[in-house]
């Protein structure tokens, strides 16, 4: 049996890294402790937090338990989130985007070789914006999910529909990048995925 | 190392080899890299537990020998090729070859274990809480149809640039672009053809040597498959379906 | 002027939303304090995590500060996170991952050099990790790209700057190794005939 001290260590370390609220059947679950034991630590926790003037609270939210920041250091958190970097995040969702809508369907595997880098969180996001959705799967090894766009990503360009988006050709700087953007685009679904 | 190579003209370790063609006892010329790498690739089957270091020595001093056998096949002046040979590896700048590639090798190890140690910390990496992200722009508000259009073209523009720009092909007098665009349209005039019937027309050598480089191109976006049926044999190429 | 307790709150606010390190400037900017301040309150942050068996640390990894899990605790957490292996690289990536951290920057070419073998797969695969970047381009023939490591290398090894890593020299062979090589390249007849 794992002592309270750690206990309270490992519970705080599983809420910290939780992407959404956990119940406390998944937490007791993954400890390996009953839920009355892991109710109290979580409250424990909370009351703690609350006393410190820490920067985060533990809320219970949807049937779990989730740490949020403190709202009264909202203007704090609100002037990190405006700051440059998160700017970064906008310009990835952009890019895919654009991927996604040129050369549907398409796979997070393709949009990645595209893009040079891993796209699984701006796909993710898009997704949960119902930017764009799944549209089937790759008749290839692992079939992997095939992305296209929706019609909400229509409605926010002001698009009747995907033959309103201008040709690429008009914007290639010169004929040899011409003919390789249509290469690419008309390649259809890559079979081999690397 | 105590890998043996047995060919015609030599039969030893192979290490000593290269020593030997280093200092112009044998030339490389009578060494059959074929052959040398099939025997090799044999005896690593036969091995049951891979031994990691003798493999990548092998691929050192392999590389060595390739290295010194591309540079007696390329046509070079006559001067420059000797000057090329006296350079080329001799026995003391393969010592120290291997010996910098060790200290990267060890190196490497304690990278691996700085990456295992810090395996064990988690980031927090989860998303903005709603509050938050609502105050991100909207990024689609921002974009009108033709700006979304010029992004995807630079992006694609960026991409190829990674492809074409690697030092051996951006070197090509030839454009490879220019030849797998001649591909294409052969492939969908004929549905097949071989890498022999493709370079029919080739004046010369590096003419076919860009065909060849436009079809690994071609089968690296995808766009049409490769089959071989033996080895040396015809080199089949078609459309991928 | 802001009390230090609620000083604290807010900067383990900040800590506690960002998805980056977050440098020593950009704290004392956003809280509007002098970074002499700032400093005092994150080492403060950090000594109450060490000495209190908290689920998670603070560090300083790539040039800021940013929270991580205890990792007396990754047994749970990976239970929660699917551990990803994202981070796990092969023995080819890392040679080559050492190279490039050692002597970047540093073209495909060079590296090739040393490992004797191609790198071009390695490299993308490297690249698509982001764990290195292009940096520039060399300026000799081929005008071919420089590498050097990310952001995200120093913050996958933990190391606060480059300079963190330990020397080069240190990995020299050692002397039997070196004798080892030297003895294999010279035995055979060759020796006796010059």
């Amino acid at each position: 049996m794992l002592e309270l001290a750690s206990l309270k260590g490992i519970i705080e370390a599983l809420l910290f890294v939780a992407n959404e609220s956990l119940s406390l059947r998944k937490i007791s679950e993954i400890v390996a402790v009953d839920e009355a034991t892991a109710k109290k630590v979580i409250d424990e926790l909370a009351a703690e937090y609350r006393g410190g003037n820490r920067g985060f609270q533990l809320r219970e939210v949807a049937g779990g338990y989730r740490l949020f920041t403190h709202p009264g250091y909202a203007s704090y958190v609100e002037k990190l989130v405006l700051s440059s970097d998160y700017r970064r995040v906008t310009q990835a969702a952009l890019e895919t985007l654009a991927i996604i809508a040129y050369k549907q369907p398409i796979t997070k595997a393709e949009i990645g070789r595209i893009r040079g880098v891993n796209v699984d969180t701006v796909v993710n996001s898009l997704l949960e914006k119902e930017l764009i959705k799944e549209v089937g799967r790759q008749n290839s090894p692992g079939q992997p999910i095939l992305y296209g766009t929706s019609k909400a990503f229509l409605e926010a360009l002001g698009l009747r529909s995907l033959d309103d988006l201008p040709p690429l050709k008009e914007f290639a700087p010169d004929e040899r990048t011409r003919r390789r953007i249509e290469r690419r685009l008309t390649s259809g679904p890559v079979e081999s995925e690397e | 190392m105590d890998y043996q190579v047995k060919l015609e003209v030599f039969e030893g370790p192979f290490d000593l080899l290269l020593t030997l063609i280093s200092r112009q006892k044998l030339d490389i010329c009578d060494i059959p890299i074929a052959k040398i790498t099939e025997e090799y690739l044999a005896y690593l089957q036969k091995m049951r537990d891979l031994d990691l270091e003798v493999a990548s020595e092998f691929l050192l001093v392999a590389a060595t020998l390739l290295e010194i056998k591309a540079q007696s096949l390329l046509p070079v002046e006559e001067e420059e090729w000797e000057e090329e040979i006296s350079l080329g590896e001799s026995r003391e700048a393969l010592i120290a070859r291997l010996l910098e590639y060790k200290k990267f090798k060890n190196a490497a190890i304690e990278l691996a274990a700085r990456l295992e140690a810090e395996s064990k910390f988690y980031p927090r990496e989860a998303d903005l809480e709603e509050r938050f992200a609502k105050l991100l722009p909207d990024f689609l508000k921002e974009v009108n149809p033709a700006e979304f259009a010029a992004l995807i073209v630079s992006l694609m523009a960026r991409g190829e640039k990674v492809l074409i720009e690697s030092e051996h092909i951006s070197s090509m007098p030839i454009g490879v672009d220019e030849k797998m665009d001649f591909v294409m349209k052969r492939l969908k005039k004929n549905g097949s053809q071989s890498f022999r019937e493709l370079t029919t027309k080739c004046k010369e050598k590096i003419e076919a040597a860009a065909i060849f480089l436009a079809l690994l191109e071609l089968y690296k976006m995808g766009l049409i498959s490769l089959s071989q049926a033996v080895v040396f044999g015809e080199i089949e190429v078609r459309l991928s379906a």
